[in-house]
């Protein structure tokens, strides 16, 4: 299995070595390698189909428990299956359908990369790993979204769908390491051993809500389902892709993948099945105001996710099967649905609905081709839909509780599907044909081949169930261990849910009569939608995007304000809060010395520096305070001297000269000062400055009074003479002791030194 | 030899001069009235050397009641600033004289 | 005794950092100096303060309790001779923004805070 | 007897030292001051010096002694001079 | 400045000031003094120039322009660390050889010394390149 | 140290300090920055003076160095001020 | 053993060469030259580290407590290492970028004084030596952000001096502090000084110091104005250069320190350390949403992502530390070559305000390549290296009970996403306006491409190799987290 992604993942890299002049042959060169990794795994199903478990290990870091572990079982080989053959597919028609545009390099590499990704998720036994991909395919089809990068609509709505799925994916992070932790491991074999263990603890809610969350970004469920229409920016083949077998289905995936772990409590069965009946209904209802054909299908796609998540939030093993079936169902006619829709867009030169009608005569195959899908969308014999819904009906019916709710609202969705199909059917092949831009012909087999595979193997599948009865089941039995034994059959006998299916289809025929009989209501109904509805979920996310910003701007006005006295005046402030605290937090200390002036001399030295310093903060003139500055750094190096610090002293004249005298070079060049600040202000400053020097002060009256012991000085002492034959030992200490911090501090004056060079001598425009 | 004597001379000249203008500002300065009366001179200079010009405002400052302010541009002249001055004529002559010993030294 | 040093510590910062409030360039870096030379100090009494007895030794066994800590003379050298660098450049680069903006009024640095 | 000449000299430096600083406030303008400071300064450190020097007594201080001296001798009428010389001139 | 007093006096002042400076690196191993603090009296020696002529005089005058001073004096900090590598000790570990003078006397010249010499010439420059620079209109 | 030396050296301090504090009177009043030049010089003398007669407290003759230290600095800042005041005007 | 000083050696003598050199393409290949050797020399340490654990050099030949002592360690040497190569990047990138680079404003000088600073940082062993390497390094970043003297770069200089000047003096004040409790200097001293040693009064307050003077230079909430004031005026490569290089430093510190003998009051220090973490992810992350200058947007990316590393440090475990360090390594790589990025973009458009370019991705995709590695890695998108820095940090909050700073730290991957692809679509998707369209240019030359190439590389493979660079890590931070091999190597116990 590694060895077929790995190829994969070669293939997709590949692209850039195929040059240019192959676009011809790209895609089907890439479908081919995607009928190989079929082939592969219609091999495997044999194997799977004996229930048994294919799973692969790689160590990559294992000490986060994250390996790369592969696991084919009944589940993922039939994701596996969908996302190869229907790439197979994809890619021929994308072959076909591309060829006006450019960057097709890039393209193909997206694409394939794309599907490698699908493939890697649906084949992860690690849930790190499978987070991975699952990423991956979010920020693919983020690059897919936006392959028509210069449409503003096109980044916004890859935008939105990349931020939210991304939105989802860390909080599937989230769930995944809070659920990791009380299972030990992110393997999720490993965690389906601890099911109980996890079901049990107190993290089990907040780890579940975490991974919906995640799973209902990514399966476009209410209230996150709209990003979703705005992926069909994509170009039709990732449309088609994205909407059938990858992507939207990774988030089914993970609920089938976690049921075993997590299901069957009443959080998991109330609240999944809240959100998919809810995301079902508003998907059916908003396929049937679009205007856009791709708009109608993607909302039937949201309303099919619904449909599965319902299934899988019932949680029974009847239910999970029927959304086993219904998802082959929904990949089969959706791929279709869409590649068609490509088609008649290529043909026709548009997508409007309005517009378009009457293909039935230039456009046959297509139609017999369309229809079938249909039929299978609307769940009616002899398609592998009608047993999808078939089953669906029964799970909802043989559900105790919520049942009657979720029916009418299922059987209302179903109808509301009929009615969808029926109109689409009826418009685009009966109905009026507008102002065309194109002349549609029926030219391109790669076009159709696609979706008449499709088509097909959904009318087989529909006649003989029993072909796909054993898959079906593993992958049931893999989800909800122990499985019931309903095979798939296409007539049931009359039952109560054949009647409820003859009923959906007459409120949808009904509807769809409605729609077609009336199509200015229609384009009223779709207006009122669109000014209720429809666009307020993506206008309320991007006001909830620039009222972030707006908020982010207002607050970075407060922080960021520019003003470079406040910064450090807040730096103060936090300091002395600090500070004060540590102070207030080892109160206790007493002052061991008490004051004394002796001797006077020196108190009066300092009582003079300390003058001084109060003299320069309040002089006016430029040059007094400079000088009374000096006059600190006399007295300091003053004191310097009288403990025994000569070289310091030294020094510290030396230095304090220097800047004195700097300062007086500089002067001559600077302006007076004026009095800028208000009373108040000086008031305030002066209120911190105090607090600060205080706190300082405090500060340094405690490191006087801690005792103090020079262990290393002592050494210094001893050996200044004796083995570094210098007898002033800071000399020593500073050349030979502790060399380097001499190196480093030459090197910061040599630096200086240049930097002043550079600054004053290179002239600059005055701006 | 002479020189040497010169110099040892000029020494003792200089020191009595420090001493007696010390004792003078001192007492300028401790008594309650001060009588200065400030005023500038200039003086023309006959030395050339740096070494003696220096030698020469550095000890009519170090003289009682004199400053060297400034030597002129051309070396001509030094302005000396003075503090008392009733005795103007006495102060060109003591700094003449000073003038003069040095010129002995540098010949 | 170090009391009095330690308030001329305190009244040190104070001053430096009222003087780093004001709007005046020039007086900003008299902040700065008070600041380092406040900072020297506080090294330097921290580490303790002997008086009278200079670090030096001649060869002879000298009872390093009476001798003043060479250490944190060293140290505080070091950070004077930095802080020179430091202030230097500061001065320079006050000056060179004086020379291009004609203006010493720190609040109207303001430019590149702006969005 | 070494130590009470050093005593003397020290009192009397120091005498002229503060005999300066009166100075320096009294006199009514600067190059009256100046003249105060320059000598009585110098010459109190002299004094000082002297004394100090006679104390130590060794050839390495005396050494020193004399450094301090010529260079003391040597600066202070220049600082005098650029003081008075960058004042404003207000007599002539 | 301009002044001419100063002019006369500039020649001795410097070099009392540049004697004072080699005399503190010169003792600063065994008294109060060392590299940093010759090389600001050095440095400062270029300052009097610069206050009693121009500042552009002063930098006319200079035999060594001070960059070459400040990579001379970083040259001869890493060569002293070289003899120390030589003898396979650490980095920076003082060789000392001693020159016997007489009987009792010897001088003792080692790497340290050399490094602060390196300081020394450093210091100078820098000193002069910020007086200069910060002169110069 | 015999008695008349210790008391003239606090003497000789106390005369230092109230020096010191009148010269500190002149570098607050000015009037104008000429006149706190040469406070200034004179505080650098009484530092001199200051640390000359510390060194004899505490019998150490390294003081001497500090002394030719600060004569030659305090020199070219007093120098330095009054060439920047000379051009000022 | 002398190696181990050759970090600060080699940018010295490089230092000394370019002072003498004044030909500008000399100077551009001796520098590269000097960067290979640098890089060359790191890795020949790590390597040697790796079976060392502690290599230790006496300077002068002064055993540890007394003289100054180089310690390489794991996380040191992994820094060097990193350092090593971004410098090589900036030093190529230079070329191109920094014109005239060497003869009139030296930068090649300034940026080995910077090289010098910042090694020298990683390797000291004692803490008066790491303020004098802080000092180096700030004084060349002075310099270097004003270099060209523009009136922003000025006013971004003063005020990133004036802060990191009060840093520095914090710096100095709590080290004066340490020792004069302690009496040492040498790290390994101090932290077994003060492991015995619970109630000492002045520890915490000189940790605060300590404390602060760090976060300034680590740009954490609070204390962080400086950076976005300053990084986005001067030279796109100097600001690369800081990106990758200045504020990690200063997380450098803090982790060291709050390792190694900080270790007092855990509950004070870690709890406020998570706190500040929480506000500096979330206040970076959101100012960088409104600007619509790219280095703004990263400028304030950084501070952002600081907060990551100090959350690593809070949370304390050595996973976590471990996650804190990866993620400064990632970091460095990631932001630096966004950086990079930039600056190609402003050459190939004319501007680094997002709103004036666009359209590279038809264009150029090979920069769309460099950026998107980097621009992934930051928003932590697997398999690129944030991803693995991020789910370490987040696992090892999970691990540690700290829900709330994991679940700060996973939305504020949210609001980098939202930036980067911000720049994404703004610069490389969206076509170019048509009123700057005389701006455009479309060639680049290998030398300009190339040192993001190289770094977006190193993104790459840290994240595919993920294992042994963890592993690694992970070693480094058990060593920082149970410093008794640390302390008695050093000691020579």
């Amino acid at each position: 299995m590694a060895a077929i992604l790995l190829l994969l993942l070669i293939i997709a890299f590949s692209n850039f070595i195929i040059p240019r002049g192959a676009n011809r042959f790209r895609g089907i060169i890439l479908a081919v390698f995607q009928l190989v990794a079929f082939v592969f795994f219609y091999q495997k199903l044999a194997v799977t189909n004996a229930g048994e478990v294919i799973t692969e290990s790689y160590r990559w870091i294992p000490e986060l428990g994250l390996n790369l572990q592969f696991q084919l079982d009944g589940v993922s080989i039939i994701f596996a299956l969908l996302v190869t053959g229907i790439g197979v597919l994809v890619f021929l028609y994308a072959q076909a359908y591309m060829k006006p545009y450019g960057h097709l390099q890039r393209f193909f590499f997206f694409l394939f990369l794309f599907s490698f990704a699908m493939l890697g998720l649906v084949l992860s036994a690690n849930m790190i790993q499978l987070f991975i991909f699952w990423e991956l395919t979010s920020f693919l089809s983020f690059f897919l979204i936006t392959y028509f990068n210069e449409k503003e609509e096109a980044r916004a709505a890859a935008f939105r769908s990349l931020f939210i799925t991304a939105f989802g994916g860390l909080s599937l992070l989230a769930g995944i390491l809070l659920i990791g932790n009380i299972a030990g491991s992110y393997v999720i074999s490993d965690w389906v051993a601890s099911a109980a263990a996890i079901k049990a603890h107190s993290h089990y809610l907040p780890g579940l809500l975490l991974i919906l969350l995640g799973v209902f970004t990514k399966s476009a469920q209410f209230p996150f389902h709209f990003w979703l229409p705005g992926a069909m920016q994509a170009p039709t083949p990732v449309s088609s892709y994205l909407h059938s077998a990858t992507m939207v289905k990774a988030g089914v995936f993970l609920l089938m993948r976690l049921s075993p772990v997590m299901g069957n409590t009443p959080e998991w069965n109330y609240i999944i099945s809240l959100v998919g009946v809810t995301t079902m209904l508003i998907g059916g209802y908003f396929a049937l105001t679009q205007r856009d054909l791709k708009g109608v299908l993607a909302y039937t796609t949201i309303s099919a996710l619904g449909i599965l998540v319902l299934m899988l939030g019932i949680d029974t093993k009847l239910s999970v099967k029927s959304a086993i079936v219904f998802l082959l169902v929904h990949a089969f006619y959706k791929a279709t649905l869409f590649m068609v829709a490509g088609f008649i867009d290529k043909k026709t030169g548009t997508r409007d609905l309005t517009k378009l009608g009457g293909l039935a005569r230039q456009m046959p195959v297509t139609m017999v081709i369309t229809m079938l899908a249909l039929l299978s969308m609307a769940g009616l014999p002899p398609m592998l839909g009608f047993i999808g819904k078939e089953l669906i009906y029964e799970a909802k019916v043989q559900l105790p509780g919520i049942a009657s709710i979720i029916l009418v609202v299922g059987v209302l969705a179903n109808a509301f599907m009929v009615a969808v199909s029926v109109f689409l059917g009826y418009k685009l092949f009966f109905g009026k044909q507008g102002d065309l831009p194109k002349k549609p012909d029926e030219k391109g087999v790669l076009y159709l081949l696609g979706p008449a595979v499709l088509v097909l193997l959904s009318l087989i599948y529909g006649l003989f169930p029993g072909i796909i009865n054993r898959m079906v089941e593993v992958a049931l039995q893999v989800v909800v261990p122990k499985a019931l034994d309903i095979h798939l059959k296409l007539w049931h006998g009359f039952n109560q849910v054949l009647l409820l299916s003859v009923f959906t289809v007459l409120i949808g025929s009904a509807l769809a009569f409605f729609v077609i009989k009336k199509p200015k209501l229609l384009g009223k109904w779709s207006n009122l939608n669109s000014s209720v509805f429809s666009f307020s979920f993506t206008k309320a996310f991007s006001n909830m995007i620039s009222g972030f910003v707006g908020f982010s701007e207002r607050n970075t006005a407060r922080i960021q304000h520019g003003s470079h006295r406040y910064y450090i005046l807040t730096i103060f402030v936090v300091t002395s809060l600090m500070l004060w605290y540590q102070l207030y937090d080892t109160r206790g200390w007493t002052l061991a010395t008490n004051i004394t002036l002796q001797p006077f001399y020196i108190s009066i030295l300092v009582a003079i520096s300390i003058a001084a310093a109060v003299f320069t903060m309040f002089s006016k003139s430029r040059l007094s305070s400079i000088i009374a500055m000096g006059v600190v750094g006399y007295g300091l190096s003053l004191i310097f001297l009288y403990y025994s610090a000569v070289d310091l002293a030294i020094t510290q004249i030396l230095a304090e000269t220097l800047i004195l005298v700097m300062f007086v070079l500089i002067l001559q060049k600077l302006p007076v000062f004026a009095k800028l600040s208000s009373r108040a202000t000086k008031i305030r400053d002066m209120i911190i400055a105090l607090s600060f020097g205080g706190v300082m002060t405090t500060l340094a009256l405690k490191a006087i009074n801690v005792e103090f012991n020079h262990p290393i000085s002592d050494f210094f002492l001893e050996n200044s003479y004796t083995k570094a034959y210098g007898e002033n030992v800071v000399n020593v200490i500073l050349v030979d002791f502790r060399a380097l911090d001499t190196m480093g501090e030459v090197t910061v004056l040599t630096i200086a030194a240049l930097g002043v060079f550079v600054l004053l001598k290179t002239r600059s425009k005055k701006i | 030899m002479m020189k040497i004597l010169l110099i040892i001379e000029f020494f003792g000249f200089y020191l009595f001069n420090l001493v007696k203008s010390n004792l003078l500002i001192a007492y300028d300065i401790l008594t309650p009235v001060m009588r200065s009366t400030p005023a500038f001179i200039s003086i023309p200079l006959r030395l050339k050397t740096d070494a003696g010009l220096l030698l020469l405002s550095n000890l009519v400052s170090m003289t009682p009641g004199s400053l060297s302010y400034e030597i002129t541009e051309d070396r001509k002249q030094l302005v000396v600033h003075i503090l008392y001055m009733s005795s103007k004529e006495k102060m060109i002559e003591d700094i003449e004289n000073i003038q003069n010993r040095i010129l002995k030294i540098a010949s | 005794m170090e009391i009095i040093l330690a308030i001329l510590t305190g009244v040190l910062y104070t001053a430096g950092v009222y003087m780093l409030l004001r709007r005046s360039i020039l007086k900003f870096i008299i902040g700065i100096i008070f600041l380092s030379n406040a900072t020297n100090l506080l090294v330097f009494l921290a580490a303790g303060i002997v008086q009278g007895s200079p670090a030096f030794v001649d060869g002879k066994a000298a009872d390093s309790s009476l001798i003043a800590d060479p250490l944190p003379q060293a140290l505080v050298l070091t950070a004077i001779v930095i802080g020179l660098g430091i202030i230097v450049f500061t001065l320079a680069l006050k000056y060179k923004y004086f020379q291009l903006t004609g203006t010493d009024d720190l609040d109207q640095v303001k430019q590149t805070d702006k969005p | 007897m070494n130590q009470i000449l050093t005593g003397i000299f020290i009192l009397a430096g120091s005498f002229f030292i503060l005999v300066a600083a009166i100075g320096i406030v009294r006199f009514p303008d600067i190059y009256s001051r100046l003249h105060a400071t320059t000598k009585a300064t110098s010459f109190g450190i002299l004094l000082i010096v002297l004394g100090v020097a006679l104390y130590f007594f060794t050839l390495e201080v005396a050494i020193k002694s004399v450094l301090i001296l010529v260079f003391i001798y040597l600066t202070a009428p220049l600082a005098a001079h650029s003081i008075s010389n960058s004042s404003e001139r207000k007599i002539k | 400045m301009n002044s001419v007093i100063l002019k006369i006096a500039s020649r001795y002042v410097r070099l009392i000031l540049f004697s004072a400076a080699i005399f503190a690196l010169l003792r600063g191993h065994n008294l109060p003094g060392g590299g940093f603090i010759g090389g600001l009296l050095a440095g400062l020696a270029v300052v009097y120039k610069g206050f009693a002529y121009t500042f552009r005089e002063a930098r006319q005058s200079m035999r060594l322009k001070p960059e070459f001073l400040i990579a001379s004096g970083l040259s001869i900090v890493l060569l002293s660390m070289i003899p120390g590598i030589l003898n396979g000790k650490n980095l920076m570990h003082g060789i000392w050889y001693k020159i016997p003078l007489g009987e009792a006397m010897e001088i003792k010249i080692g790497t340290p010394f050399i490094f602060d010499i390196g300081v020394f010439l450093t210091v100078i420059g820098v000193t002069v390149i910020f007086l200069l620079v910060l002169n110069r209109e | 140290m015999n008695t008349f030396l210790t008391i003239s050296i606090y003497a000789g301090f106390a005369m230092l300090l109230a020096a010191f504090l009148l010269v500190f009177i002149r570098l607050t009043k000015g009037p104008d920055v000429s006149n706190r030049i040469a406070a200034m010089d004179l505080v650098a003398s009484i530092v001199m003076a200051f640390i000359l007669l510390y060194s004899l407290l505490i019998k150490n003759a390294m003081y001497f160095d500090i002394v030719i230290v600060i004569s030659l600095i305090s020199f070219i800042g007093t120098i330095g001020i009054s060439t920047y005041l000379k051009q000022k005007r | 053993m002398n190696a181990i000083a050759l970090p600060i050696l080699i940018p010295l003598i490089m230092m000394v060469i370019l002072m003498i050199v004044r030909n500008n393409k000399a100077a551009q290949w001796i520098s590269s030259a000097g960067t290979i050797a640098l890089f060359v020399l790191s890795v020949y340490l790590l390597l040697e580290v790796n079976q060392k654990e502690v290599m230790v050099l006496y300077l002068g030949g002064w055993e540890a407590p007394f003289g100054i002592t180089l310690v390489i360690d794991r996380l040191s040497a992994v820094m060097l290492s990193t350092t090593a190569l971004i410098g090589f990047a900036i030093a190529v990138y230079a070329t191109k970028f920094f014109t005239p680079a060497h003869r009139e404003s030296r930068f090649y000088f300034f940026f080995f004084a910077l090289l010098m600073g910042v090694n020298g940082a990683f390797i000291t062993g004692d803490v008066f030596n790491l303020y004098v390497w802080f000092e180096v390094m700030l004084m060349s970043s002075f310099v270097l952000i004003t270099l060209g003297s523009k009136r922003a770069q000025l006013e971004g200089a003063i005020k990133y001096l004036a802060l990191n000047l009060i840093g520095s003096m914090f710096f100095l004040a709590g080290l004066g502090l340490l020792y004069g409790k302690t009496g040492t200097l040498n790290m390994a001293h101090l932290a077994q000084i003060l492991i015995d040693d619970r109630n000492a009064i002045l520890m915490n307050t000189s940790a605060v110091l300590f404390f602060i003077a760090f976060g300034i230079k680590a740009a954490v909430f609070p204390l962080f104005f400086w950076l976005p004031a300053s990084y986005h005026t001067p030279n796109i490569t100097v600001s690369s250069l800081f990106a990758g290089l200045l504020t990690k430093v200063g997380v450098y510190a803090l982790i060291r320190f709050f390792t190694l003998f900080f270790v007092q009051e855990p509950a004070f220090w870690h709890n406020l350390l998570l706190v500040i973490a929480g506000f500096t992810m979330v206040i970076g992350g959101m100012s960088a949403s409104i600007y619509y200058d790219s280095r703004r947007i990263l400028s304030y990316h950084i501070i952002s992502q600081i907060g990551y590393m100090v959350m690593g440090l809070g949370i304390f475990t050595p996973l976590a530390i471990a996650g804190a360090i990866f993620f400064t390594i990632h970091n460095m790589l990631a932001k630096t070559n966004v950086f990079l990025v930039a600056g190609i973009i402003r050459k190939l458009r004319g501007s680094f305000d997002l709103k004036k370019v666009g359209g590279l991705f038809n264009s150029n995709p090979a920069v769309a390549v460099v950026f998107i590695i980097p621009g992934l890695a930051l928003a932590g998108v697997p398999p690129v290296s944030g991803f693995f820095a991020k789910f370490i940090l987040i696992k090892a909050g999970f691990d540690a009970g700290q829900y709330l700073i994991s679940g700060v730290a996973i939305l504020t991957g949210m609001l980098t996403l939202y930036s980067m692809i911000k720049i994404w679509n703004e610069a490389f998707l969206k076509a170019q306006p048509k009123e700057y369209e005389k701006e455009v240019k479309t060639r680049v030359t290998f030398a300009e491409i190339f040192p993001s190439a190289l770094l977006a590389m190193a993104s790459l493979l840290l994240g595919i190799f993920a294992s042994p660079v963890f592993n690694y890590i992970m070693k480094a931070a058990e060593q920082l987290s149970d410093p008794v091999n640390y302390i008695t190597s050093v000691l020579n116990l």
